[in-house]
């Protein structure tokens, strides 16, 4: 049962993928289907699950032995628990929806089958990744999503960006992989074991030290995935995928795999307090990092991918509290996963009528074209400013209050990041929605000249966005009602209480201060005065926060140019040095003999005396042998 | 000569009433003499060979020119092939092994070696009369096929005579008694017991040699020279293997290698305190045998003994250079075998490491020097040094096994050496066979079977398993490995590696690259240099996977006679 | 005298007939000094023979004698062929094939 | 004697070889499918091979036994272990392969000569003799008889690169022919100096059993059985040279850093079909006889190396992963690659752990799979082409959206992704060195890092971007013959990258009595636990929050 969950989309893949040009025109209903089936059964074992009590809810099923080699076990078994069930219902849940949403967006490319194909690859292995019950299964479907959003980012292989993209993406990703690797090797020297049963249980026995170690190999895994600082150069550059997929890898799933890992590792992290800190200076400074770069970009997408980064930086950091903030960390993953994914949905819909256009300077005064997006993007945007009453709010301010509950002065300096985080998430959003919907039109014609003439998404595409729009505004409410979602979570992750020295309420009102300050100044800027169509140079901040950070450019002079040079020496060294030795050896002899050879001048009488010689020789040898 | 001993000894006896005079030896000795006893059974082989030898000069005599080559080839054959029964009969007869004796008055030893080389030697011989004898490949002068022998060797190359002799049709049969003498001193000289009868041999086998070098019948300038300084050097290596015998009769005041030896071991007592200062003297003994040793390194060609051998083979006829190469070298190295082992055994730590850097030299010398050259037979001439080099690391092992070794290595290596010579004759244009490497460009395309049959042979060379050479070169490292010569095996391995790279070149040159417009063309010979070929890969090929057959023979006869 | 004295003078002459091979170019010269080793070698038989009291080393000598008349026809052969084809019987001239 | 199935596996091909070779001229189609057929009944034989091995029984299985050269202590002598079997198998899986994908290799040269040199049967006569001497030599427990055949095989590996190397080369024909035989000399050469490096080695061998048991023997099982009983001992320094006599010859072919230079011009000078021959078959004698012979032989020796073979190995990841970033030439990487790859299998062979042990034989069999199916795909991308200049491709993707598809598997197979063969294997050997040597392990890991920049970089060169060149415009995409090649490998890759269970079965024990040979154990970890796999395990585990630990 729990294996159909990944085998159905893996099918679906093997299908679409293999079948030829064929299946073009049914390929993504097919497509949609399967995923929708996967989810259905997601939603029957969670049906099953909630029958039982919460202790023995969890679910495990062993397929086969994979590895077995010497002291060393590898199963493919599944192990599903409400941790996992979440996860399912959101991938599956959000998956399907963005299918179908990809039916019409998709519908002109010649590659859809291909598309779909990719799209059910990645569903089967990120189900992979949170069914999986030992680290190394878990490694597959790690490495799996890679593999497809890879796949995805260059899906316009033809663009060269796309391209690069996507192999940067990859590259980073595998830094972090190894990471992973070398976490698992850790874990089977340590606990001859890396299923997550045993090790989990038993890292009690484990020193400290250890523990921090694959505390740390986990947590560098957990950048590269949810693209957080130092891993976290790749995710803006993915937005060269099609929409689509940023909505569903970049945003609502694959991104939060790292949340998944912590957590679910969290008796790792539990025993290795050194590790949670340094997991929860990289949320922290990511947090700003990504909300930064989300106020200084003019591409809807990276804006909104800055946002993204910053909004996981919020779920590593919760996750890196331990018990009182696992839970809270994947209730703002699952709402965000609601409201994100709709918000990007919203702005592919967007350049669905602008031409494929994605800077914000050229939209403007879209609202009345196209109202749907105007009102499902607008949902979003104030859910995830965490607006009171929306999912976002409910969510994100559970994670500022537990942040506060750290305690001590690590709690005040928590609590003060977030707050500003969320005061920039509010002013980069508000910016973004400020640029597209409101003002006056600032089109220009595209590359082709076209005039941009933008018109609603047809129903196909507009669908998924308003079900996702009712996510963004409901779900925060449902969870935190009466503590649901986290006693849902409790078996799994546990819980206790921070001790906030802040009261609850206090907290709420910061909270909501300071997303006033950051709508506040926002208008300010974007909504009074009109939006210039050409960026203005600027503050150096404000630069530097266009490039990214300038981290690419660091990226690119150390480690790039740096490689390159490296290996353009290397090459030479083994042409000249290491190849060069062989060859020296030959030319050697090569030139001892053109010299040796000299002494065969043909005269017979130079012949003679080297056999007098030679004769000579012999006998001083016995002689002198005799003697010694 | 046993007369002579006996006046010897008579002598000793007198010296006891003084003053040794040899008149009264004489005198003494007259009454006692009794004729020599001859075992004509056991000297077969040598002497039926020498018979057909002088039948062969009588034919060239009174014969006329028509009858002669097929008369001197059937001779020469029979002979050759009476000679191989012979020895047969001898091995079966159990005088390889058990029945090993002193033959013709201690001057010949029959006896293992001697009897698994002549049996080499002969069938040597027998392939050397085949390429001897071919006349398909010159193209036929004047209707009357010719061999690759001068028409008339007295005439001044490009004169008046010449050209009347090359019109005639003549051909120089007198080869065939010239091979056949070569032979009959070859099949002396490994049995040789006694250091005259080894001068004689090497003699008997030298001369006829210098001569056969002198008769190409193409580049008449060339082989004269091969002819003068192979003579030359020859006579001059002789000369001191003479003096040397001499030293050592003087040491041992005998020449026969067991007395000589018992000398050596200091087993019989100094006959008579006047010759104190001579018998026994190891300067004598040292000089003596170190000059008898550097002669038979010339004639196998070992460094710095070797110049020789590149101008001599690639001057000679190439069927003279074939055969040349081949038995020189198995007889040769018979002979030192015989003297380091029956004579020297007592001196072993003496000439040991003297040995050991004749070796070194030799394989290294021989290996490097090769990869430069450009003309085939110098290439394979100096290949032959190399392999001259291993063979003294067998040698040097003074054990069971490394006399057998060296006996299935020379076994091995000439059938090779014979027939890459043989095919060397094949290659040809118009200025007869194309020996400059340059011209095999491309054979590989032009003639596959007959590149791929050198192929075979060159590889067997290098020594790549699945050949003879393989098996040779394991045999003999290993006897070297055992007797302690751990570091010459190395140095034998390192030298394999770098002759691996000029026969390689060939090759290479041979398939890989294109073939050259005035390429040469191949000849398509007769049945007999065509079975001396197939002979040569067969034997290759059968010693090379299963020589187990052949090591054991080698083994058995791997014991001297003392 | 005691004989060891001619054995002395051999190697004298065994040394000069080397030196000669040596140094001289003319082709019969060489052959000559060639000769005067070997003869030398037979001094030193016939000496040692002397010392001993038995009769090998003269009788080798003979046999050493008989050898050198048969060189000497062989030598002659080849070094006057040579002669005739260049009209130089200088060994030093017979030095194409080299290298 | 029951019957003689080794032998009939190695001889069946070597018959085939003759037989391909007499086939006439004109009749070249002939030849192919000949050689084709006698590859495939091989492939069959060998599966029998694997059927007929239990992996419970003897350590060495099938054996044959029969006096060869009793002079030299030498016997005829067969027999595999699970390793030997496995490696039997995939050459046999992969000839037909080669044959196949240079099915019209030869032609070229055919068109360029005349009639009596025969190119098409000549190219696959050598192939299937590469194959039944690799098969020998894979089967064999008597060291001689390997030692032979690891020697003799160079000689047709060298002909077939020589003579059938690859036509498409930047510098025109006849610089590219200057290359090919340079490539094949260097080959053979650079072989050649280290097996006669191994004989002396050998020889010495003979020396010290004659030395200690009377009798030399070369016989692998007795030679083991005489050091496990300690009759056979080998002074400490003796043991050394030996074993570096033998590990210079096997760090050559496999190879090793620094002796690889001879790779890439091989791979690089020979059609795609033969490159594969050599990194995917050939040189896995290599690396597979230091796991049998200098293990086997002198364990305290191979003790005694083990850093310095480590530190080598070490090297050879990282710096074949650079140096392949580095190329131009597309068959230069994909050496490159493979040197990289040999670094983990050293590595593995050398960590002395059940894991890398099994591992590194997982590796040697998966490596050849994959590698075959980049070097092949690559070929037919150059046959296209007719350049091996990365920089001459690009878009390839959009008019031969199979080719790169296929391209794309084999490459990730290459850098060992999940759910591929290769990562299996990869991540074993990983692990086994870690448990052992945790520094090597964490510097290997750089490596898999590595692997995914080559390889990402290679595709999106040839395969992703604008098409801009008219030729690759009407590039066609794989034919069926292609495809059918191609196809199979993937889908074993597929296939054992989710089940290699049978054939670590067959493995393991082989590798328990190699560490048996050394006398070494796993390392044990730190705090063991219960074992996991029995289902209740699962339910003692309590949830993280408890501080976890305290589950008793």
């Amino acid at each position: 049962m729990i294996g159909l969950l990944v085998g159905v989309p893996l099918l679906g893949a093997a299908v679409l993928l293999c079948g030829g040009r064929r299946l073009d025109r049914g390929g993504h209903w097919l497509g949609t289907l399967l995923s929708a089936a996967s989810f259905a059964i997601g939603a029957a074992l969670f049906l099953s699950m909630l029958g039982k009590d919460a202790e023995d809810r969890a679910m495990h099923s062993k397929l086969f032995s994979w590895v077995p080699v010497e002291g060393f076990q590898a199963d493919v078994a599944f192990q599903l628990d409400q941790l996992s069930m979440t996860f399912v219902l959101l991938i599956t849940g959000v998956g399907t929806l963005i299918h179908i949403y990809s039916v019409g967006y998709m519908e002109h490319d010649p590659g859809r089958r291909r598309f779909f194909g990719y799209l059910n690859l990645f569903l089967a292995a990120m189900l992979l990744l949170v069914l999986a019950d030992n680290f190394l299964l878990l490694y597959v479907g790690w490495e799996g999503v890679g593999l497809a959003s890879y796949l995805l980012i260059g899906f316009w292989q033809h663009k060269p960006s796309a391209a690069t993209a996507a192999k940067k993406a990859f590259l980073v990703n595998r830094v972090g992989d190894a990471g992973l690797a070398v976490a698992i090797f850790l874990m089977f020297t340590t606990f001859g074991s890396f299923a997550f049963a045993p090790v989990l249980s038993s890292t009690g026995e484990a020193g400290e030290g250890t523990l921090t170690a694959i505390g740390l190999m986990l947590l560098l895994a957990a950048c590269g995935k949810s693209a957080q600082v130092p891993l976290q150069s790749w995710l803006g550059d993915a937005m060269e995928g099609p929409t689509p997929v940023s909505a569903l890898i970049h945003a609502a799933t694959m991104v939060t795999a790292g949340v998944y890992l912590i957590t679910r590792s969290g008796a790792i992290f539990n025993g290795a307090p050194d590790a949670q800190l340094v997991v929860v200076v990289v949320g922290g400074v990511t947090l700003l990092f990504g909300a930064i770069v989300g106020c200084a970009k003019d591409d809807i997408k990276k804006a909104l991918a800055g946002s993204t980064m910053s909004q996981i930086g919020y779920m590593i950091l919760a996750a890196g509290l331990g018990p009182i903030g696992y839970a809270f960390a994947i209730m703002h993953l699952v709402t965000h996963g609601f409201f994100k994914a709709g918000l990007f949905l919203g702005a592919g819909s967007v350049m669905h009528g602008m031409n494929d256009e994605v800077d914000m300077r050229r939209y403007g005064g879209l609202r009345t074209h196209m109202p749907v997006t105007f009102v499902t993007f607008g949902l979003g945007y104030l859910a995830i400013i965490g607006f009171p009453g929306l999912s976002g709010f409910f969510s994100k301010d559970q994670i500022i209050e537990a942040a506060f509950g750290k305690g001590g002065t690590e709690g005040w300096i928590l609590g003060a990041v977030t707050l500003l985080g969320a005061a920039l998430t509010a002013y980069y959003m508000t910016r973004v929605m400020l640029m597209t919907f409101f003002g006056e039109k600032r089109w220009q014609p595209d590359a082709e000249g076209r005039e941009p003439h933008p018109h609603e998404s047809p129903k196909i595409m507009t669908i998924p966005m308003i079900v996702l729009a009712f996510g963004s505004v409901f779900a925060g409410g449902l969870f935190k009602a009466g503590d649901t979602f986290v006693d849902w979570l409790e078996p799994v992750t546990a819980f206790e209480h921070g001790h906030s020295p802040v009261s609850a309420t206090a907290v709420t009102a910061s909270t909501i201060v300071s997303l006033v300050l950051g709508v506040g100044v926002a208008w300010f800027q974007y909504g009074r005065k009109p939006v210039p169509a050409v960026a203005p140079r600027g503050s150096l901040l404000t630069r530097a926060a266009r490039r990214d950070l300038l981290q690419d450019d660091f990226n690119h002079v150390v480690l790039v140019s740096g490689g390159t040079h490296l290996t353009r020496s290397l090459v030479y060294v083994d042409n000249k040095v290491v190849d060069g030795a062989v060859n020296g050896t030959a030319a050697g002899f090569g030139g001892l003999s053109g010299r040796l050879r000299r002494l065969q001048n043909g005269f017979a009488r130079s012949y003679a005396v080297s056999m007098f010689g030679g004769a000579a020789v012999l006998i001083a040898a016995t002689l002198l042998m005799r003697a010694v | 000569m046993i007369g002579m001993t006996d006046a010897a000894s008579a002598g000793g006896a007198s010296a006891a009433s003084g003053v040794p005079s040899l008149w009264t030896v004489a005198a003494g000795a007259g009454d006692t003499l009794q004729a020599p006893s001859i075992e004509y059974g056991k000297l077969s082989p040598v002497l039926i060979v020498l018979g057909a030898a002088a039948l062969g000069v009588l034919i060239d005599a009174f014969a006329p020119r028509r009858a002669r080559y097929s008369a001197q080839l059937f001779v020469a054959l029979a002979g050759l092939a009476a000679a191989f029964a012979a020895v047969i009969g001898l091995a079966a007869s159990g005088a390889a092994t058990t029945k090993a004796q002193i033959a013709g008055m201690g001057a010949l030893a029959v006896d293992g070696p001697a009897l698994f080389l002549q049996g080499t030697l002969l069938l040597v011989g027998i392939v050397g009369v085949f390429t001897f004898a071919e006349r398909r490949l010159e193209p036929a002068a004047h209707g009357s096929r010719v061999d690759s022998f001068a028409a008339q060797p007295a005439s001044v190359p490009g004169g008046e005579g010449e050209q009347q002799a090359v019109k005639a049709g003549w051909t120089t049969t007198e080869v065939f008694p010239l091979l056949m003498f070569a032979v009959g001193g070859m099949l002396l000289f490994p049995a040789a017991n006694d250091l005259l009868t080894l001068f004689i041999a090497l003699e008997v086998f030298s001369l006829p040699l210098y001569l056969l070098c002198a008769l190409a019948r193409r580049r008449r300038l060339l082989s004269q020279e091969a002819a003068v300084k192979y003579f030359l050097l020859g006579a001059f290596s002789s000369a001191f293997l003479l003096f040397g015998t001499a030293l050592l009769y003087g040491y041992a005041g005998t020449v026969n290698y067991s007395s000589i030896a018992r000398v050596v071991a200091g087993t019989d007592a100094v006959t008579d305190p006047v010759l104190a200062d001579t018998t026994g003297n190891d300067a004598l003994l040292l000089i003596g045998s170190a000059l008898v040793v550097m002669g038979l390194l010339f004639k196998v060609g070992a460094v710095p003994f070797h110049m020789w051998t590149p101008d001599v083979y690639q001057g000679a006829p190439t069927p003279v250079t074939g055969f040349m190469a081949a038995a020189t070298k198995v007889a040769a190295f018979g002979a030192l075998l015989r003297l380091l082992y029956v004579v020297l055994p007592g001196l072993r730590w003496d000439w040991r490491p003297v040995m050991w850097g004749v070796a070194i030299l030799t394989m290294l010398g021989g290996a490097v020097v090769a990869i430069t050259q450009t003309d085939i037979k110098r290439l394979l001439a100096y290949s032959s040094i190399a392999h001259a080099g291993f063979l003294l690391a067998g040698v040097i092992a003074t054990s069971e096994d490394g006399i057998s070794s060296v006996l299935f290595y020379l076994a091995a290596y000439s059938f090779v050496t014979l027939g890459a010579f043989a095919v060397v004759t094949l290659v040809r244009d118009a200025g007869g066979e194309a020996t400059h490497l340059s011209k095999w460009a491309g054979l590989g395309r032009r003639s596959p079977l007959l590149a791929a049959v050198f192929a075979v042979f060159l590889l067997a060379f290098a020594g790549i398993p699945l050949t003879s050479g393989f098996a040779g070169k394991f045999a003999v490292f290993k006897a070297a490995a055992e007797g302690g010569a751990g570091a010459l095996v190395v140095v034998g391995v390192i030298a394999s590696a770098i002759a691996a790279f000029f026969y390689l070149r060939v090759i290479v040159l041979m398939f890989f690259s294109e073939p050259r417009a005035d390429g040469p063309s191949v000849a398509v010979p007769s049945a007999m240099t065509t079975s001396a070929i197939a002979l040569g890969v067969v034997v290759t090929v059968v010693l090379g996977v299963a020589p187990q057959y052949f090591l054991d023979l080698a083994g058995q006869a791997g014991v001297f006679v003392r | 005298m005691s004989p060891i004295n001619y054995v002395y003078l051999a190697a004298l002459l065994f040394t000069i007939g080397a030196a000669g091979v040596l140094i001289r170019r003319n082709a019969i010269v060489v052959f000559m000094c060639i000769e005067l080793m070997l003869n030398a070698a037979n001094l030193t038989l016939v000496a040692f023979s002397r010392m001993h009291g038995n009769l090998d080393g003269q009788i080798m000598a003979f046999f050493v004698m008989v050898v050198a008349a048969a060189e000497v026809v062989v030598g002659l052969a080849i070094i006057v062929m040579l002669y005739r084809a260049r009209h130089s019987a200088s060994v030093d001239d017979a030095s194409l094939m080299k290298l | 004697m029951s019957f003689p199935l080794l032998t009939v596996t190695a001889a069946l091909p070597a018959v085939g070889a003759v037989a391909t070779a007499a086939v006439p001229a004109a009749r070249r189609t002939a030849a192919k499918w000949l050689a084709l057929a006698v590859s495939l009944a091989t492939l069959v034989l060998s599966g029998v091979v694997l059927a007929r091995f239990d992996p419970g029984g003897a350590r060495y299985q099938l054996t044959e036994s029969h006096a060869w050269i009793s002079d030299f202590g030498v016997r005829y002598e067969l027999g595999v272990d699970g390793i030997g079997a496995a490696l039997m198998a995939l050459t046999a899986l992969l000839v037909p392969f080669v044959i196949g994908a240079g099915w019209h290799d030869a032609d070229q040269v055919e068109e360029r000569e005349n009639s009596r040199w025969r190119p098409t049967q000549g190219f696959f006569a050598l192939i299937l003799a590469v194959e039944a001497m690799v098969l020998v030599s894979f089967a064999a427990t008597d060291v001689f008889l390997f030692y032979i055949f690891f020697e003799a095989m160079l000689i047709p590996m060298y002909f077939l690169i020589g003579g059938f190397g690859d036509r498409a080369h930047a510098a025109g024909e006849e610089e590219g022919a200057k290359q090919r035989s340079y490539a094949a000399v260097k080959f053979l050469l650079y072989n050649l100096a280290g097996g006669l490096v191994m004989l002396a080695a050998v020889i010495g061998l003979f020396v010290v059993s004659a030395d200690s048991l009377g009798e030399g023997t070369f016989s692998l099982p007795e030679l083991l059985k005489a050091r496990a009983s300690g009759d056979l001992t080998i002074s400490t320094t003796t043991e050394r040279l030996l074993f570096l006599g033998f590990f210079a010859a096997f760090a050559i072919k496999a190879p090793l850093w620094p002796l690889h230079t001879w790779l890439p011009n091989a791979m690089g000078e020979a059609t795609a079909p033969v490159a594969v021959l050599i990194t995917a078959v050939v040189d896995k004698v290599g690396t597979f006889a230091m796991l049998r012979f200098c293990l086997g032989l002198f364990p305290n020796a191979s003790e005694w190396a083990t850093p310095v073979v480590l530190g080598l190995a070490l090297v050879s990841v990282l710096y074949g992963a650079l140096l392949a970033v580095g190329q131009r030439d597309m068959k230069r990487l994909i050496a490159y690659a493979s040197i990289s790859h040999f670094g983990f299998i050293i590595l593995g062979v050398f960590a002395m752990t059940s894991q890398g042990q099994g591992g590194a034989t997982l590796y040697m069999v998966f490596h050849g799979i994959s590698t075959a199916a980049l070097m092949l795909v690559a070929g037919f991308l150059i046959s296209r082409r007719g350049s091996r200049l990365i920089a001459d491709y690009g878009g390839v993707q959009k008019v031969a959206p199979v080719l790169a598809g296929t391209f794309l598997v084999g490459g990730l197979a290459t850098l060992s992704l999940p759910g591929l063969a290769p990562f299996v294997s990869e991540f074993l050997v990983l692990v086994g060195t870690f448990s052992r040597y945790p520094v090597a392990g964490i510097v290997a890991t750089a490596g898999i890092v590595l692997a995914a920049l080559y390889v990402l970089v290679l595709y999106q060169r040839t395969m992703t971007g604008p098409v801009r060149k008219p030729e690759i415009e009407k590039m066609p995409d794989l034919k069926v013959r292609e495809l059918a090649v191609v196809a199979p490998l993937v889908a074993l890759l597929l296939f054992l990258g989710v089940f290699p269970k049978p054939l670590t079965e067959i493995v393991n024990p082989a590798v328990e009595h190699t560490l048996s040979d050394v006398q070494k154990k796993d390392p044990e970890p730190q705090h063991p636990v219960a074992d996991h796999t029995d289902p209740s395990a699962w339910f003692d585990y309590k949830p993280a929050g408890h501080g976890g630990g305290d589950h008793e």
